[in-house]
């Protein structure tokens, strides 16, 4: 029997740009466990100190959710010395914001880690491409890649300089990175995409794969040029959750049936979020 | 905190060990359940809703949060019969607990056939869906009316000994005659509610959430009008009832059993809390315990209204 | 945010400074308000529903919380048309918005003569409450049918040349067949929802929480269900719609206007923050500007379903 | 225009004994409105810090309250100088439990002072007879009632000696008290009525006046006995509120129409919760 609700204590919280927080979670067991591109379905509602509740919120409380559903967030990062973990995500509505107001020491409900994550690769060069908070799931996924031996190249897509984060982390975990901004003033004026195929044209360590994160748009230009030069390529896409663990059917995501080839409905959260991206059916 | 607590219930013919089951459509077919619970301590599982053919549901996004709530609008996605009973439903039969099938079609015909086949099953009850809310065709449109709820158990009943559980929709002007069409019909139990049509809007791109444009609203937003329909349906007929909406805790089971649900079904709560799916029947004994209940089902109808 | 935003809106013949009405019930006559909020800034205000005789209203307790709402049975408890129109009605046509007076009756004749009367005032309009849950005769009764609906706005048509609004129940099968009915016997607009018919249950007394054991439930939890019935309303007749149920924001009432309401009520937040009646309105404002919208009658039934 | 709706800051929080939480917070302007007898709306949605927002909860979370309901609260003290309010009370459910975990520094939404109070008499000794959480608003009636030169008595009734709160502040501002217990081991074994009974049979200076809140048998009780003895009486009465400010209805009290005699409903939250204790339709 696994293990599915896990309550971790708030290591440190803030902001690391505008509306993009961080949270750094003490969650050992899910330190220990996580694989790149998982991610967790976190509860905004705030819980209660332990003294009143050792399992979370108190079960004659539990009407009172609000808001009422958990959150898909991925795992951005873990520290399994520390047994730590680190979500970093857009503050963009009401249960993101509840989330950034979480403080060191408070409580934190999540179902995870879950999903069916990034595949890592058994040797050459990985290249991770990220639009927006696109890029947050890649990080950890570098980390592990360099830890297995692997070559690790980042290219990072944002809006502008000023709305570009975690680039230091990123530098950390690769070999090479490719910071691109559409307003330019970065490593590459342009988007993520654009940057990936300047890097591929300008030829790296192979066998090349790649890793994807974003907007679809851009996904789907990643993928259009990985097919037309024969590099694997997989993508985490992003649809509307309820329970996160395959229960519900609401996470529809099209997806073409291997066997077959005619586009059926798979679940993000469980048959993804990652996906060989070229089996996905981009709209 | 010593007494032990009889948690047995029965509906209708069928013994279940505790009155929490749960819910169609929250539980899929309980693979990825039995994962992370012991499906052997729920009074039931409830299956997915299952279609003749395989069905692939609606276009997403299939949810929207709501306030105390969600909309949901999956529209039936379901592997269809045959696969079903090859690979499903045995599956479920193994796990320790009574199995109800959730059934849905588009045609009375649909129904008889779904009936016919799963008769020969070795499922515990047949539930008949005639209250999803989220398909274009059939189900809802039977459930809405007195006449079409009994043309259809009607249609149904001669060919299955199975307990028969008629699902009523809340989108009804009375609930009290829709489930005394069902009674009339020869059904086991009537089942309620099953989700309130809703719609969520974007305002900012002027679009409804749910790109089906409207969903089946559950969760605590609707326990009022859950509990207020349950007690309708409860003083309306003699078939028992199994109560649900919005259940969160055992206390809120409680709620329903007393207004004369015979047994309830979770369904939302377990999407966010997983163990919530036993974790209602364990509050629900702890409950009897604290207020000197030793029989649960001593609580069925036990309401004294004013 | 600068250019400012046009907030006025019609509904039919009555133009509004703005789109935002005080909802019958949640607001008295307007005077404990009058101490705490600058009513003129209000599109109109709807009087607590009326009666010819006095009413007392039901025995406490009258409230109870649910998720994200409440049920209320007040029971129309109100001074008797005669009060009213001697204390009440000069003291809210006085404050500088619109005056709608909510009425119910018990007979088609009460109402008929509530509409007589009023006719010779100087309220704006007038709203039929076909939709009270909470007394146990007339209002609900007539509201949750076509035929119902039919007969009542026939009756008072005649009888006064005020806009006539006809609140209409959620508690019905088919708000756009009520709607219809509304529209056929020549009402003026339709306003809905009313509060749906809900209760709440103490497990430990094992008694319902509301003295009149069931209530009207409100506030954010309905806002779904609303929605969708506004937007079936909307597309079901010609006349304006008023839309309301569970607005707590400027975007709330976005939502209600897109779906095609031509103006929105907003009660049960005005409950909880007294605040609400007002801040609804320039909360609208402020999403108008940011969205590029100058006039904010253009959002009326707007929506783009998929 | 008056302002309903304040935003204070907890200033300390904590339990005075089991089940029974206090918050001081700094709310000057409530502070200096108060009078004796009168309640609060509070909000028990936890407010966002500062920072977050001016007012109080963002309009785009107003949907997110939960619970959804303020709780109508006494202010059981007042300081004028400091500037601060207390409210003390049973945690018996979501709200309280939620006003229970407000920490210093928290702001804390509230309508009021609200209601109508006791009044004060212009001389003589007011004795104010409380029973269980009922003791509350007695606190600040007494002193207010020092400081305007009247002799003070308490008379308050708890469950047990564990279950006894405030004893100190009570004496602080009583000339003289009679703390009863149902279980015995305080002054007085009984009820709060009862002690009241035979403080009165053992003569006060007078003219007496008695101001009085708790479980309603109790306040029957009191009130029976002020009325054979021509003493004038005022009681407190709680009903289930959603306004609190007079506009809903909800909060129907039966009293006895002043002119007719006959049985009305006034509103609980303007026209009370304090009665004249005659008037009081005691079921
Ligand atoms: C597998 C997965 C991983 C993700 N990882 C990250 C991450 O690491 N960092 C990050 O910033 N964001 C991530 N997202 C997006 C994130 O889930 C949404 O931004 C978030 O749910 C919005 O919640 P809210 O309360 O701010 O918005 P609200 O508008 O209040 O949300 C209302 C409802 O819509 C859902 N919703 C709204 N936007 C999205 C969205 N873009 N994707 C999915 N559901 C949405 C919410 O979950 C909620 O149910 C991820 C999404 C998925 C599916
Ligand atoms: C004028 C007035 C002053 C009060 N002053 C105090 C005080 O100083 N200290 C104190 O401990 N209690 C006081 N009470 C009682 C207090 O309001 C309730 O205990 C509290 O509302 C219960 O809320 P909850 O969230 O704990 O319970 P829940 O059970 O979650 O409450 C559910 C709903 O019922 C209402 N409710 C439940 N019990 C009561 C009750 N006894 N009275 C009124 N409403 C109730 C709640 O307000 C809420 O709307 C006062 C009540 C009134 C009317
Ligand atoms: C995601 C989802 C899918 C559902 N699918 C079905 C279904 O297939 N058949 C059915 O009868 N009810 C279905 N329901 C309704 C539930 O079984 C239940 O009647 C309803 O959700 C109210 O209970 P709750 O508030 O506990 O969820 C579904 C509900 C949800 C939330
Ligand atoms: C306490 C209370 C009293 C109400 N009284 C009336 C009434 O007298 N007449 C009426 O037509 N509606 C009445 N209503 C219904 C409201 O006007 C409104 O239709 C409903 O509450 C939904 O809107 P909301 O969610 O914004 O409150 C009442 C609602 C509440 C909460
Ligand atoms: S979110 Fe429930 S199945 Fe994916
Ligand atoms: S609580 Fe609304 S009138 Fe008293």
């Amino acid at each position: 029997m696994r293990t599915l609700e896990r309550i971790g204590t708030v290591v440190s919280s803030g902001f690391i740009a505008p509306e993009q927080a961080r949270l750094v979670v003490h969650a050992p067991d899910a330190a220990a466990e996580v694989r790149p591109g998982q991610f967790a379905m976190l509860d905004c509602t705030p819980l209660p100190a332990s003294s009143d509740a050792a399992g979370g919120i108190l079960p004659k409380d539990a009407a009172q959710r609000a808001p009422f559903l958990r959150r898909p967030i991925s795992f951005c990062d873990a520290d399994r010395v520390a047994g730590t973990v680190t979500f970093v995500f857009r503050t963009s509505g009401t249960g993101t914001r509840a989330l950034s107001r979480l403080r060191a020491g408070d409580r934190l409900s999540f179902l995870g880690p879950l999903g069916h994550g990034f595949a890592l690769p058994e040797t050459g060069t990985l290249v991770a491409v990220g639009g927006g908070i696109g890029v947050y799931p890649l990080l950890l996924l570098l980390r592990d890649a360099r830890a297995k031996g692997l070559g690790t190249v980042a290219a990072c897509g944002y809006r502008s300089p000023a709305l570009a984060f975690l680039l230091d982390d990123f530098r950390d975990v690769s070999d090479a990175t490719c910071f691109a901004s559409d307003t330019g003033g970065l490593d590459f004026a342009g988007h993520a995409a654009d940057a990936f195929a300047d890097l591929l044209s300008r030829g790296l360590p192979g066998p090349v794969s790649v890793a994807t994160c974003g907007p679809a748009p851009m996904m789907r230009a990643v993928a259009a040029r990985c097919a037309s030069s024969g590099i694997p390529c997989q993508a985490s896409l992003e649809e509307r959750m309820a329970c996160g663990t395959g229960i519900c059917l609401v996470c529809a995501c099209k997806v073409k049936a291997a066997a077959s080839g005619e586009a059926e409905y798979k679940r993000c959260c469980t048959e993804g979020p990652v996906f060989d991206a070229q089996e996905v059916a981009w709209e | 905190m010593s007494a032990p607590v009889d948690l047995s219930v029965r509906v209708g013919t069928l013994s279940l060990k505790n009155p929490v089951i749960a819910a169609s459509g929250t539980t899929g077919f309980g693979r990825e359940m039995a994962d992370v619970l012991d499906l052997s301590r729920l009074g039931a599982i409830c299956s997915k809703g299952v279609t003749l053919e395989p069905r692939r549901g609606n276009l997403p996004p299939r949810v929207a949060e709501t306030a105390s709530g969600m909309l949901n609008a999956v529209g039936l996605q379901n592997p269809g019969l045959d696969r079903f009973l090859e690979e499903d439903l045995p599956f479920l039969l193994g796990r320790g607990t009574a199995v109800v099938v959730n059934v849905a079609g588009n045609t009375a015909e649909d129904y008889q056939e779904l009936c016919r086949r799963l008769d020969a099953t070795g499922c515990d009850a047949i539930e008949l869906n005639l209250s999803c809310p989220n398909v274009k065709e059939g189900c809802m449109a039977f459930g809405s009316t007195p006449a079409g709820v009994r043309a259809l158990v009607r249609a149904v009943r001669p060919l299955t000994r199975k307990p028969l559980w008629v699902k009523l929709t809340p989108n009804t002007g009375s609930v009290a005659e829709t489930a005394r069409a069902a009674e009339a019909e020869g059904a086991d139990a009537v089942s309620l509610v099953n989700t309130l049509l809703g719609m969520a809007v974007d305002a900012r791109t002027r679009r409804p959430v749910l790109r089906n444009n409207t969903g089946g609203l559950s969760g605590p937003a609707i326990k009022p009008v859950a509990l207020r329909m349950v007690h309708e349906a409860f003083q309306a007929v003699g078939i028992p009832v199994v109560g649900m909406g919005g259940i969160m805790t055992g206390e809120d089971a409680a709620e329903f059993l007393l207004c004369g649900a015979s047994a309830v079904q979770v369904g939302t709560a377990g999407l966010v809390r997983p163990s919530a799916f036993v974790s209602v029947a364990d509050e629900l004994a702890d409950f009897a315990r604290e207020t000197g209940c030793s029989r649960i089902a001593d609580l069925v109808g036990a309401l004294r209204p004013w």
